[in-house]
């Protein structure tokens, strides 16, 4: 038997590969190592509570009584987040990678990121200066003619730092986050594609349709994921611009909480219990972000084999 | 329905880069113009600016007319828009949609203007638009399968169907059967012999029989040299152009003697 | 590039001793603009030595503190008797001495245009704050203030976000003082029931009222700026706030029972009739071990200890921080009880 | 004779039934005109003005678009403008941060403020300018370098292992459990609070080297912590656009893998993949709550992310606000706190450029 | 060098769909085969599963075996790197690198795999890689240009190019002439013929002609039906295919009756 030419060379050559995909595969598993004593640090920490008197939670009715209402509070500021985000994020994103002229566009796409330089304290600042005392006086008029919707139920608040103020400052945090990913892949569109709606007599927007939104679709979710981690998540500017209080169904009103904002608030005087009181409630958000994304990569790949990288 | 294309003077260019140079050319309401020429003397350049894709590309420019019975596609009122629906196309390198079934590629364009189709209606359209263009059988059981997933003989029919699906009155094909067989390639011969009743149609082509079996008319184009353009150096009735060419370079393209 | 110097002083500590090393502090940030004068006064005398101090919060500082993560904690409250017994496992036998720093008092701040002071005793200000009353204008307020344009404008009670020791020393104070009307429990958060707005950190709330008419909020003293202050009726008078006022508030609060002879745990008496006091105060501690591991470290500590309790360091601290010194007899029992720390053995 | 040939000259079939140019105008001018009337009867304001006037004459040109030149323009018409008008939207909030915290951060800016730290400033100092009116002593110069170097090891350990991973992901993994398990992992994280990174790099440093571990370093790996989804989940979305017929093209040449990879993949998709590193660096550079637990708060400068508390720009800010230097008279501080919040603006504007600038090298000559 | 390629008992598959079925041929080392049949017939597929590049879609797979000089390409221990290190490959699609100027993309084949090679014999590899695929008098002036833009016709000789730079013991090439005009087309058969002295060659065409010119051996492959496999029908000296043919169907085809 002759000795085979194919395997002869490839013990060296194969070593290059053997690391990079060896190396690769290490910072994979030690994510998934870190990830891993997260959620252990969590539950390690959050396990008291389990067992604690109901009495002795915050609230005195036990976790789940004090968990639920900044659960909504947290999913509540996060959806305004998004719903406000994610159509203005991808307009945004359009806006500068097929819609403004290519000489400005680079230049725009510069100005936007700039949004996601703003360190969130200076959002929160924003946010409580600015921001709140100019939608108070929408806040009141809305409480003034629509009032009999639950979502703008009077009386408004004066100081304007309500749970609408807090969505719309995340979705500004937002924005740039899902701007910025969509705007790239939204750039890397084959133009044959592209070209292809175009000579049918595609408009503008039914090019993008077409080629460009199904194409970035896979894209676009994660970029929404990921803008949605930041406004579950994001500490410092909620609890600088929300005024919380009791869960209500009014934006307008001072009231509701986030977990984030509440770990926050909480943290620096939190003791025993209440510490771990505090950590469970990050667990439960951990939980919270976990069911949001597995509904979005369900969606990614139910729609696998039309995507547009063949 | 159909419509002739008059252009006159036209220049095109990449950016800086002047690729066809002044070409004057008449094209006849329900004719078929075959184009021949080297590969890189602008061919497809010109034939782009036919329905106002060159211009899609960045940097790119034209100077001079087009006219579509009479109306000027450059003039700044006309909206291309409405130029591409009129002026299907065909592109050299096949491109359906990834993202979309075989079927949708075929209605892509007829449901930009015809949103509330009813199903049955489609599903004529697809198999009339799939015969036409030779690839209903390979696919008829496929239909909802993703178009990128085809041989690239059958990417390039389906680009074909999708193209005569939304009936334009003028039909430009790149190279249209480079990557067909023998078979396919007549059934698409057919195809053009049956839209030229009603339609115009331009091809590009390599292949000089092909030229002379469909054609009406021939426009030979042809490049002097590296970094200069494009220029139309003849036009005329296909027979005339394989049989008996009034210039030189003509005749030496087509006899398949060369430089 | 270089840092800014502070006031050139001496080289040697007020006891006498060089000290080196770096101390930590994690504690109050109520404490922060006090604290940093403390540590410039104190490095600029000991070139060799170090404080740095992270405003987490007393929580925060004590759990640090108790956990060995900080050799000293700052706190808007003395140790609680678990905490004291926790103290033991890092301090040794002896536990944890607490010694009050820094006094301040709160001031109920208001914004109501022109009207500057209010003349408030504490069923008012609890009733104000349980939002019992509602308006400017209502009687229980316009009795106590005759002469004075209360205009009919709804009061917005704003109160702390965040868990906080000022929060915690006014309801101690409403409930002490107004029992009937304030019958909340007294912790560092607001109680739940009484939602209303509110803004994190003084600084928020302060923010949140000046720019509210209308508004009222309980504040360390020396940053509600320009805001009203209502005087609070103590015995039969209405005390103005001052540092004086404060100062004597506290020097006639009773230590805490049951605790170490030269612990300061002071047990502040909020319903003193005692003229000329003002009982809306805040008493902030520093917590350090009776016993440290190195000569160095208690060394250190104790000269840092002393510095703050001493006259130069309560002045230094007032010129910046605007809160109430030390009287002269708290100061010297907090200088014995610093003098007794010593190296474990 | 001129006007027999205007009479001659016929409509042109490609233009018919569009709108004469000057038409949008008309219709700018009418929804001028109706939001003014409208925004004076609810209760004239310029703001209401505008926004009444945008919105009539979205709907005025859009119907007119319709009207005159159908549905499917009048569609793109209506996205055109809605899309310009997202990008005005997102303006707003921009310009008036912008606007705030130079009106408010460029009186602060000073050599004195760049260059110092704020070792011995109390507040009697800030008193004494205050009422002195003399400049205002110290600055943010250790909270910079606090900044530049928590960020710099931040971004040396989670960009290249979030990069690595997603090429993991990506190239390697694709099916596999173990991939299904890094991405429910990386998914969870994206949404983990950045308080609850700091706590537990605090946990695991005080877990490894004992209670009281504050260093700039702890707060680097709970801002990674941070870092690391938005890097994967980022850069994983690029590569997987990158066409296969690239990759295709790489390994026919006998190219390995690991080459195609780095020489072909990477490169092609770099642009998206420095916008995404850049965005998670924006997005820790500017955390607060994790870097309080981890690097303690200092005043004054240190070098070493080793050993030492530490300072950034953003916990410089809140300390300055939420407890000013001197509580009598807070205006020093917020003066320095709104200058700090410039330079941090202006360093991640920096840093934006030089990210484009990297990505615009290796970036896909696309002339075509 | 050169090296001959036995197939066995080859299946192929597109995860379920079994695409080629029961292939078994053998190529000797140092000739031309051309492979021709209608479209959708698994030519393609069956020309990627000589060097490997099948695998690389998401699940398709091989069953069978291919040797090269009698070792088989799909042995477990076999890297697939080396095999493709050995067996260039021109795609039915150009494909030149977007992100790299025209000179890179010839030399991609020697600077991806980071073999060292000094400036002047870059140079003289890209003029004699480029002269091979008659483009270099087209690009000599823009070597540092992107390489998507160029014509399609420029594309496709570009990636000859860049195959033929690597100097592989086998090359295959899918259509190398199917955007070619007939000048650049005759000049790639003159490269194949060329190449042919030192090399094995593997095309595939549409072009009977171009078969006939340039092949040694042909296999005539069809497809019996919608989703039945492809097969081999037959595969023999060129001459015999196109003039006494043994099976009916090849006869069809080659002589232009079909069905
Ligand atoms: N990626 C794919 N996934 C699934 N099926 C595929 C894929 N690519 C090709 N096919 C199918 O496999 C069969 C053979 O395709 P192949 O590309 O080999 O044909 P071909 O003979 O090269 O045709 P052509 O001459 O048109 O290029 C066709 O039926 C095609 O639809
Ligand atoms: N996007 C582009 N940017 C710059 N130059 C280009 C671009 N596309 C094509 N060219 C150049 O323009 C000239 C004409 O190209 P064109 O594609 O029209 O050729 P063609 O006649 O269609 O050739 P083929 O038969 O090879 O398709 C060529 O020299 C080509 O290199
Ligand atoms: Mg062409
Ligand atoms: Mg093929
Ligand atoms: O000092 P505080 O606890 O009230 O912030």
């Amino acid at each position: 038997m002759s000795i085979n030419s194919l395997k002869a060379s490839t013990d060296r050559g194969r070593a290059g590969d053997k690391i990079f995909s060896g190396v690769s595969l290490a910072a994979g598993v030690l994510i998934l190592a870190v990830l891993f004593s997260v959620a252990v640090f969590l539950m390690v920490q959050a396990a008291p509570i389990l067992s604690a008197d109901p009495a002795e939670v915050t609230g005195g009715e036990g976790f789940a009584a004090y968990i639920l209402p900044i659960v909504i509070g947290t999913v509540v500021a996060a959806a305004i987040a998004l719903i406000i985000a994610t159509p203005v994020g991808i307009a945004v994103a359009l806006f500068i990678s097929h819609y403004a002229p290519r000489r400005l566009a680079r230049a725009f796409g510069y100005v936007i990121d700039l949004l996601a330089a703003i360190p969130s304290v200076i959002y929160g600042a924003w946010g409580y200066i600015i921001l709140a005392p100019q939608l108070a006086k929408g806040y009141a008029w809305l409480a003034e003619n629509l009032g009999w919707i639950p979502l703008f139920a009077g009386p408004a608040s004066q100081t304007g730092k309500t749970m609408f103020t807090a969505g719309v400052v995340l979705a500004v945090m937002v924005i740039p986050i899902i701007t910025s990913l969509s705007r790239e892949i939204f750039l890397q569109t084959p133009n044959l594609h592209e070209e292809a709606a175009l000579a049918m007599g595609a408009t503008r927007w039914e090019m993008v349709r077409m080629a460009v939104l199904p194409f970035a679709r896979p894209g676009i979710i994660s970029a929404t994921m990921l803008g949605l981690g930041r406004a579950l998540g994001e500490t410092m500017a909620v609890a600088l611009v929300l005024s919380p209080g009791a869960l209500g169904a009014s934006l307008i009103r001072t009231g509701n909480q986030t977990i984030a904002a509440e770990i926050a608030l909480n943290f620096p005087e939190a003791f025993g219990l209440r510490l771990n009181e505090l950590i469970a409630a990050g667990l439960v958000l951990f939980v919270i972000t976990l069911i949001v994304n597995m509904i979005a990569r369900f969606i990614i790949t139910r729609h696998k084999e039309f995507s547009g990288a063949n | 329905m159909s419509k002739r294309i008059d252009v006159k003077d036209l220049n095109v260019y990449y950016s800086k880069f002047l690729a066809v140079e002044d070409v004057n050319i008449n094209i006849e309401a329900r004719s078929v113009t075959a184009f021949i020429g080297p590969s890189g003397c602008g061919k497809s350049t010109f034939l782009r600016t036919l329905n106002r894709m060159h211009e899609v590309i960045p940097g790119a420019r034209v100077e001079g007319e087009v006219l579509l019975d009479g109306d000027n596609l450059y003039d700044s009122a006309v909206d291309p828009v409405t130029v591409r629906g009129q002026i299907g196309m065909v592109f050299q390198r096949p491109n359906p949609f990834p993202t979309m079934s075989i079927r949708d590629n075929v209605l892509a364009g007829v449901k930009l203007n015809n949103k509330r189709i009813s199903k049955s209606d489609a599903d004529d359209l697809v198999e009339k638009s799939l015969q036409g263009a030779n690839l209903w059988n390979e696919v008829k059981d496929r239909l909802g399968r993703p178009g990128s997933g085809l041989s690239g003989g059958q990417q390039q029919r389906l680009c074909i169907a999708r193209a005569i699906a939304v009936s334009p009155q003028v039909i430009l094909m790149d190279e249209p059967c480079s990557a067909l067989d023998p078979i396919s390639t007549l059934a698409i011969e057919d195809l053009i012999n049956e839209l030229k009743a009603d339609y115009t149609v331009v091809i590009v082509t390599h292949n000089m029989q092909q030229a002379a079996r469909v054609s009406d008319k021939t426009a030979f184009f042809n490049i002097a040299g590296t970094g200069k353009p494009g220029k139309l150096i003849e036009y005329d009735d296909t027979t005339t152009i394989f049989n008996k060419p009034t210039v030189k370079a003509t005749e030496d393209y087509v006899s398949g003697r060369f430089g | 590039t270089g840092d800014t110097p502070a006031a050139e002083g001496a080289a040697s500590s007020a006891a006498g001793v060089a000290v080196s090393g770096t101390l930590t502090g994690i504690g109050a940030s109520s404490q922060n603009s006090a604290m940093e004068a403390w540590k410039a006064g104190f490095e600029s005398m000991n070139q060799d030595a170090m404080v740095q101090y992270s405003p987490d919060g007393s929580g925060a500082g004590r759990k640090a503190f108790l956990s060995g993560g900080a050799q000293f904690a700052g706190s808007d409250a003395y140790l609680k008797d678990d905490e004291m017994t926790q103290a033991m496992e890092v301090c040794g036998p002896d536990g944890a001495l607490n010694i009050p720093a820094y006094i301040s008092p709160i001031a109920i701040a208001f914004n109501l245009g022109d009207v500057t002071e209010l003349n408030l005793d504490a069923p008012t200000i609890a009733k104000i704050f349980t939002k019992a009353i509602t308006t400017w204008n209502d009687p229980a307020i316009a009795d106590q203030n005759e002469g004075v344009e209360l205009p009919d404008t709804p009061i917005t009670v704003v109160h702390r976000s965040d868990e906080s020791g000022t929060t915690e020393n006014f309801v101690d104070y409403l409930s002490a003082a107004a029992p009937e009307v304030w019958t909340y429990e007294v912790d560092g958060a607001w109680p739940a029931d009484l939602q209303s707005e509110n803004a994190k950190g003084t600084s928020g709330v302060v923010q949140t009222v000046t720019s509210t008419d209308g508004a009222i909020t309980y504040a360390d003293a020396s940053a509600v700026g320009d805001l009203g202050k209502a005087k609070v009726k103590v015995g039969e008078e209405y005390t103005e706030i001052s540092s004086d006022a404060a100062a004597k508030a506290v020097e006639v609060a009773t230590p805490v029972e049951g605790r170490p002879e030269l612990d300061m745990s002071l047990e502040l008496e909020r319903d003193t009739t005692e003229s000329g006091a003002y009982p809306v105060v805040l008493v902030s501690y520093h917590v350090y071990c009776t016993t440290y591991d190195s000569q160095e470290t208690v060394d250190l500590v104790k000269a840092f200890g002393s510095y703050v309790i001493s006259e130069d360091g309560q002045a230094e601290a007032e010129a910046s921080a605007g809160n109430a010194p030390l009287s002269a007899t708290l100061s010297e029992k907090a200088q014995m009880a610093i003098d007794s720390i010593k190296v474990a053995s | 004779m001129a006007a027999n040939q205007t009479l001659q000259r016929r409509q042109s079939q490609l233009t018919r039934g569009r709108l004469p140019s000057y038409a949008i105008w008309v219709v700018v001018a009418a929804s001028l005109i109706l939001g003014a009337a409208i925004s004076s009867l609810v209760g004239f304001s310029v703001v209401g003005w505008a926004i009444i006037t945008a919105i009539v004459f979205v709907l005025a040109a859009t119907i007119v678009t319709a009207v005159a030149e159908g549905e499917r323009k009048a569609k793109d018409k209506l996205v055109t403008f809605l899309v310009y008008g997202a990008f005005l939207i997102a303006l707003i909030p921009l310009v008036s941060v912008l606007w705030t915290v130079l009106e408010r951060g460029v009186p602060g800016l000073s050599y004195n403020f760049l260059f110092t730290s704020m070792n011995g400033v109390t507040g009697a100092v800030d008193n004494q300018a205050v009422e002195g009116g003399t400049p205002v002593l110290g600055g943010a110069y250790h909270a910079v370098l606090g900044t530049l170097q928590i960020t710099l090891w931040a971004t040396l350990i989670s960009v290249p292992i979030g990069l690595l991973t997603a090429v993991y992901l990506v190239e390697y993994g694709a099916g596999k459990n173990l991939t299904k398990a890094i991405t429910f992992f990386v998914d969870v994280m994206t949404g983990i609070p950045s308080i609850v990174a700091g706590l537990f790099a605090a946990a695991l440093f005080t877990l490894l080297f004992g209670p009281g571990t504050r260093t700039g370093f702890v707060a680097a790996v709970a801002l990674s912590v941070l870092m690391i989804p938005v890097v994967v989940r980022s850069t994983e979305e690029m590569l997987k656009i990158v066409p296969n017929e690239l990759r295709e093209a790489a390994y026919a040449l006998g190219v390995r893998k690991w080459r195609t990879i780095t020489k072909v993949v990477i490169p092609t998709a770099i642009s998206g993949i420095a916008s995404g590193v850049t965005l998670s660096i924006a997005r820790v550079i500017g955390e607060t709550a994790p870097i309080l637990v981890t690097a303690g708060f200092a005043s004054s400068i240190n070098w070493n992310v080793f050993s030492g508390w530490m300072s950034t720009l953003p916990t410089f800010i809140y300390y300055q606000i939420l407890t000013p230097t001197s509580p009598t008279s807070p205006d020093p501080s917020t003066q320095r706190a709104w200058a700090a919040a410039l330079l941090l603006i202006l360093m991640v504007m920096l840093l934006n450029l030089v990210a484009r600038f990297v990505a615009q090298i290796f970036a896909p000559k696309t002339s075509r």
